[in-house]
């Protein structure tokens, strides 16, 4: 519902509380979301999938999810339409925000080396495994045989450290945390899958009012702009909604945020996912 | 009589299911969670998740069971103990599983020993609490009588504490089948578990609720059998 | 073999200070047959608890000699609340046999002990039953049974025989009488059954009521062999009989 | 004073496990540091506004669920024939996890109090009934008869015999609920994301910091240990006829 | 007010089957007092439960004319598991009162009962103890004042005095007879002493052992003011006495 106080509209966003959000908490504190007459209320959610169950029962009227959420909700019919970019890849390996990391005394040299290896990711047939897949599939490796578990980033590293796996792919902080604290990265999947990959995005329903999903995308792009261009400022919001440790805080690698999606890596993601059997198709997310 | 009798609630819920479900994405018709369920349980799925599933609940509530009896006698036997112990217990009580899941990840791994081991930490409870308040429910000439004759534990402890003991095992049969599915969400890759969520984060919600179903199926036979263990167990109990 | 000195025992409940016994003293001999009347209420059962060992008491309880601490060795009980002290997850025989097994006797043998003693309280029939299948009668047997079966040295007996008719009550009197004679084992034994007490008692003691205290303690100068017929019969029985009645009554002023 | 030993032992195995190497200090810190941890954010008003919310959603979930179970368990324990034509249903629908009705709870409520009630009642509602269909049976036959020669209606009946007989089953219940519900309310955050306990944890988690993850279950568990206390109070003025506790009252 | 034409119980459990009652039949006035003995185990508990529609039965049972399908109304028990059938959670006061609430009386006349009640059968001074904390006699006079206080038509008593010393059984005998007298109410008396059974009986019904029927059913024509000493004393009663105690005997072969 898009009630009107005070000539502006309320909005509910449901938004994970990790780095690549920053740009929506400095936006709003920035006050682009007032200029754009948007009155706005940030919902930490757990995951993709709760953001876009939140967004279809209208609890929220925006959030926050990555390429391969959207894609398989679309595919299963529900009516999520893109508004805006959420976050991209660097594209430079070793200065990427995802990586894929293995203990420093780790056989495992390359990514090539993944073949066959017990690899934790976040969630499966996800975006995670699939650009792990593709990495590893450029480097000349035969990705069919990796055997991908479920581990949440924050308990990954303690699964490495007690050999409970070969490798981790983890996101800010947590790579960072890990290579301070002596892992090694074999892989930068985001960089490495496809080139400036487009890695999450924010998005609405198909009924949402076009006019307001219109001044949204307008804020959301102000911000992600300044955003890209105050690194600083980025890293002293972080403070404000996560917990990171501030040590940590100054460390971190942060990600892109182009106002532009990338449509091929989209697509590419797409295809890859189709390829490894987590889509059946290759449904169109961004028109 | 008695299987119209059984069936009357269960089809009268369906009903119910059938006429709210129209239309809405996230609760399918009957049908539909039907049909997925044909699809989708019927396959090799059962060897490849299904049993496994099982196999890890039969464990950690074997292993909870042992726990907690034993446990529980000693705790509900010695009021000095139980003063120690009870402060410590509830803490751990009071922790919910998927936050205890990291922690017990740190010493049991990830394979399924940590799975048998989060089963355990939650059907403990049910068991231990029921076997604590039953054992210190024992009739008061009955303990004298034992005390007096030298008879041993087992007899009067477990004995008589086991209609409360019994409601404790009752308990945490449901307790393990949804911690099992706690379990199978974290370090997973196969399970009942674990493809229920996957249905559920791949918006498949007629395979999701058909998994739903399955777990009501199997805690349904489950119970079955557990009705009849008990009804031998404490026969003496209801007088039968 | 029993020996209490100053014996005291007070209750200690939300608003409900009751002392049951006030510094009662009292002995009894290795193979005596004493037997203990009193009003209701007066502080029987505790007494027997404490010399079982079943309560915290003030005062001294020694039995064999030894301060009694928790329950004495080689010690019988048939409580008052009979029904409540069987096992009701366990049959008849079982009931009584589960002791047995605890003091260690071989199979053979405890089938004899059980078998001998369900015959004595006219149970043979009801080996394989369940305490809740029993009247209220047989189920005291049962506990008798199980008390008997034992052969304690000391056998304590709360109003053993309240429950059963006339007939059964006199067979069991003499159960006990042959048993106290065979095993030489001491008995005490607390009845509301006048007549019971001076037929069975070698001495009978009188309780007061309630805070209480020995009020008589009197010897049984019957012949040594007693028999239903001729020993109730004597004069010097219902002499007995009367003088303790008139005690007791005494209590209830 | 028994229950600080058992406390203390456990504070001393949680600061000696990491402090021994047996795991990784970064892993687990020590109980000292997870304790200070516990001690900065406790002077943050963000923890307090965050646990009122948790503790709004378990109170009042506990106790809907809680009287809905008593009523329901004392009419199925009660009623012949009901327990026969309810017993397959209770059992299909007692071992669906209360994390499987997310998304209808999301879809009803979105992330509001509604749908952390709706997860926190439906699983604490079957620990309650189960205990008390074991208790309405644990009734003693004879007091049933005397109820019944005596000619108590089935109101007096329930009040009087039924319930305070079932009362040990049900403070079990009780106890047994309270910390489901907790449990619930939290995991209700962590995963829908409405505000409270869990969703601090949650933040904490995916950002890497481990000691407060850790100070905020020892908050959890520290909660469980005066929940409990609560409950065993209530039980001594509610049950000191009982057994269990007359006789402890006794030595 | 009771009709019983060929009453039949069988108890039918895993292995045993028991006909505690066959074709049992027998009649009782309105405000008639009728004793009945028998050995134990004999099934005089089953009747009495039977009467107070506690058990499935078949045959037929009919009480004040109506046929007996659950408890009839008015109708108080006293019950031989006496500890069993207090409510532990209530005081002494609570346990007697709350059958009188059932009863839609009101406070004034409750309180009036009560104090009666529990001042008759000797425990004035305990209204406020909760059961656990009485003896065993104390227990059953409780059940015996609730029974009393309820002023029922119709009083069914299972060995209701078998706890109580003698002193309190005679003054509990008169009680009862007191208030029979009194009420007009009718009374079915269960005991084992057969001297009560004809102190206190207008008949004595005597029962065989098992399968039990009703062996005898003898006129106790003494006096109707009875009285513990000249009652007692009377040649007739000896006669009476005797004769009961032979018949019991002639079950037991
Ligand atoms: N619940 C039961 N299940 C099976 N058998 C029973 C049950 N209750 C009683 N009986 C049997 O029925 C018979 C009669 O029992 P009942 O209790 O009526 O005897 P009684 O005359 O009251 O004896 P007593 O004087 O010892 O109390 C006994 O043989 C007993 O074993
Ligand atoms: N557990 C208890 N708590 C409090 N008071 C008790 C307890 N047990 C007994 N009493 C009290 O102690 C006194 C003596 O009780 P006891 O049971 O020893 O009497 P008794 O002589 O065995 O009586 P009876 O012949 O009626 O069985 C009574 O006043 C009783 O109320
Ligand atoms: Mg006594
Ligand atoms: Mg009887």
């Amino acid at each position: 519902s898009t009630d009107t106080s005070g000539g502006k509209d309320k909005v509910n966003a449901g938004v994970i509380a990790i780095v690549d959000t920053a740009p929506i908490h400095l936006g709003k504190a920035k006050g682009f979301f007032d200029k754009h007459d948007i009155d706005l209320t940030i919902t930490p959610v757990q995951g993709g999938a709760a953001a876009i169950s939140g967004v279809v029962s209208n609890q929220f009227q925006f959030a926050f999810a990555n390429v391969t959420s959207l894609l398989a909700a679309k595919e299963q019919g529900l009516d999520v339409k893109v508004v805006a970019n959420g976050v991209s890849s660097t594209g430079t390996p070793g200065e990427d925000f995802s990586a894929v990391l293995v203990k420093a005394d780790s056989p495992i040299q390359s990514a090539a080396d993944l073949a066959g290896k017990k690899v934790s990711v976040n969630q499966l047939k996800n975006i995670g495994d699939t650009t792990i897949r593709a990495t590893v599939r450029k480097a000349g490796g035969d990705p069919s045989g990796i055997q991908f578990v479920e581990l949440p980033f924050p308990d990954a590293p303690a699964a490495l450290q007690n050999g409970s796996v070969d490798a981790i792919w983890v996101v800010e902080p947590f790579v960072s945390q890990a290579l301070s604290q002596g892992a090694r990265a074999v892989a930068w999947n985001f960089a490495e899958a496809t080139p400036n990959l487009t890695v999450a995005m924010y998005f609405t329903t198909g009924k949402a009012d076009a006019d307001l999903s219109g001044r949204f995308a307008k804020a959301i792009n102000e911000s992600l702009a300044y955003a890209a261009e105050h690194p600083d400022e980025v890293r002293e919001t972080l403070k404000t909604y996560t917990k990171i440790a501030p040590d940590v805080i100054a460390k971190i690698k942060l990600p892109k945020w182009p106002a532009e999606i990338n449509k091929e890596s989209v697509t590419a993601i797409a295809e890859m996912a189709k390829n490894d059997g987590v889509l059946k198709s290759v449904p169109s997310l961004v028109e | 009589m008695r299987v119209v009798n059984a069936l009357a609630v269960p089809l009268l819920l369906v009903g119910v299911w059938w006429l709210v479900s129209g239309g809405s994405f996230y609760l399918p018709s009957p049908g539909r969670v039907a049909a997925a369920f044909a699809e989708t349980w019927f396959s090799e799925r059962v060897l490849t998740d299904v049993l496994p599933s099982l196999a890890r609940l039969a464990a950690g509530y074997t292993l909870a069971g042992v726990i907690g009896v034993g446990l529980g006698v000693a705790i509900g036997l010695s009021s000095g103990l139980r003063a120690a112990a009870e402060p410590v217990l509830e803490f751990f009580r009071a922790v919910p599983p998927p936050v205890l899941v990291p922690l017990i990840m740190l010493f049991a791994g990830i394979d399924n020993a940590m799975k048998v081991a989060v089963i355990v930490s939650g059907c403990v409870w049910p068991i231990l609490l029921n076997t604590v308040e039953g054992v210190r429910a024992i009739d008061e000439v009955l303990a004298d009588t034992c005390k007096l004759y030298g008879v041993r534990l087992r007899h009067l402890v477990l004995r008589s504490a086991s209609p409360q003991i019994m409601a404790g095992l009752r308990q945490a049969l449901s307790i393990g089948i949804i911690l099992m599915v706690i379990s199978e969400m974290f370090a997973s890759s196969s399970g009942l578990g674990f493809t229920i969520v996957l249905f559920q984060r791949g918006f498949q919600i007629a395979e999701m609720w058909s998994g739903i179903v399955l777990l009501g199926l199997i805690g349904w036979g489950l119970s079955l059998v557990f009705r009849m263990v008990e009804k031998r167990v404490l026969a003496w109990y209801h007088r039968a | 073999m029993l020996e209490l000195i100053d014996l005291t025992k007070t209750y200690q409940g939300r608003g409900r200070t009751v002392t049951a016994l006030d510094r009662l003293s009292l002995q009894v001999d290795a193979g005596e047959l004493v037997c203990v009347v009193g009003p209701s209420g007066c502080g029987k059962t505790t007494l027997l608890r404490c010399v079982a060992g079943l309560l915290p008491y003030e005062g001294q309880v020694r039995v064999a000699g030894r301060p009694v601490t928790g329950p004495p060795e080689h010690t019988a009980v048939v409580f008052q609340e009979y029904g409540r002290s069987l096992f009701p997850w366990l049959t008849v025989r079982q009931n009584v046999e589960l002791p047995l097994k605890e003091k260690g006797l071989d199979r053979a043998r405890r089938t004899e002990l059980v078998t001998e003693s369900l015959e004595a309280v006219g149970l043979a029939g009801a080996h394989d039953a369940h305490p809740w299948q029993l009247s209220g009668g047989m189920q005291q047997r049962v506990a008798i049974a199980r008390a008997v079966a034992y052969e304690p040295s000391l056998l304590l007996m709360d109003e053993p025989f309240a429950a059963v008719d006339a007939q059964t009550r006199a067979d069991l009197e003499d159960l006990i009488l042959r048993l106290w004679q065979r095993l030489e084992m001491t008995v005490l034994f607390i009845t509301h059954d006048i007549d019971e007490a001076v037929y069975l008692g070698r001495r009978v003691i009188v309780l007061s009521a309630s805070p209480t205290t020995v009020l008589e303690d009197l010897k049984i100068d019957l012949p040594a062999e007693r028999d239903q017929l001729t020993t109730r019969s004597l004069p010097r029985f219902a002499e007995l009989r009367g003088h303790v009645y008139a005690q007791i009554q005494r209590t209830k002023q | 004073m028994r229950s600080l030993y058992g406390v203390a032992g456990l504070l001393l195995l949680m600061e000696a496990v990491p402090r021994l190497g047996l795991v990784d200090e970064r892993f687990l810190p020590p109980a000292s540091e997870i304790l200070r941890t516990l001690g900065g954010q406790l002077v943050t008003a963000g923890l307090w506004a965050a646990l009122g919310e948790t503790l709004l959603g378990w109170a009042l979930g506990l106790g809907i669920a809680f009287c809905a179970a008593v009523a329901a368990g004392m009419v199925i324990g009660t009623v012949p024939g009901l327990r026969a034509a309810t017993n397959s249903t209770v059992e299909f629908l007692r071992p669906i996890p209360s994390v499987a009705l997310i998304p209808l709870a999301t879809l009803l409520f979105g992330a509001s109090l509604g749908s952390t009630l709706l997860l926190v009642v439906y699983a604490s509602f079957w620990q309650v009934l189960i205990q008390v269909l074991y208790g309405v049976a644990a009734v003693d036959p004879v007091a049933v008869d005397t109820a019944r020669s005596y000619g108590f209606s089935s109101w007096t009946r329930m009040r009087r015999l039924v319930w305070p007989s079932a009362l040990p089953y049900i403070m079990t219940g009780l106890r047994l609920a309270a910390a489901v519900a907790f449990i619930l309310a939290i995991t209700a955050e962590l995963v829908i994301g409405s505000p409270g306990l869990g969703l601090e944890i949650q933040i904490a988690q995916s950002s890497g910091a481990v000691a407060q993850v850790y100070a905020l279950i020892v908050l959890a568990g520290l909660i469980g240990i005066a929940v409990n206390v609560g409950v065993r109070t209530l039980e001594r003025r509610v049950l000191s006829w009982h057994q269990s506790v007359r006789r402890e009252v006794a030595a």
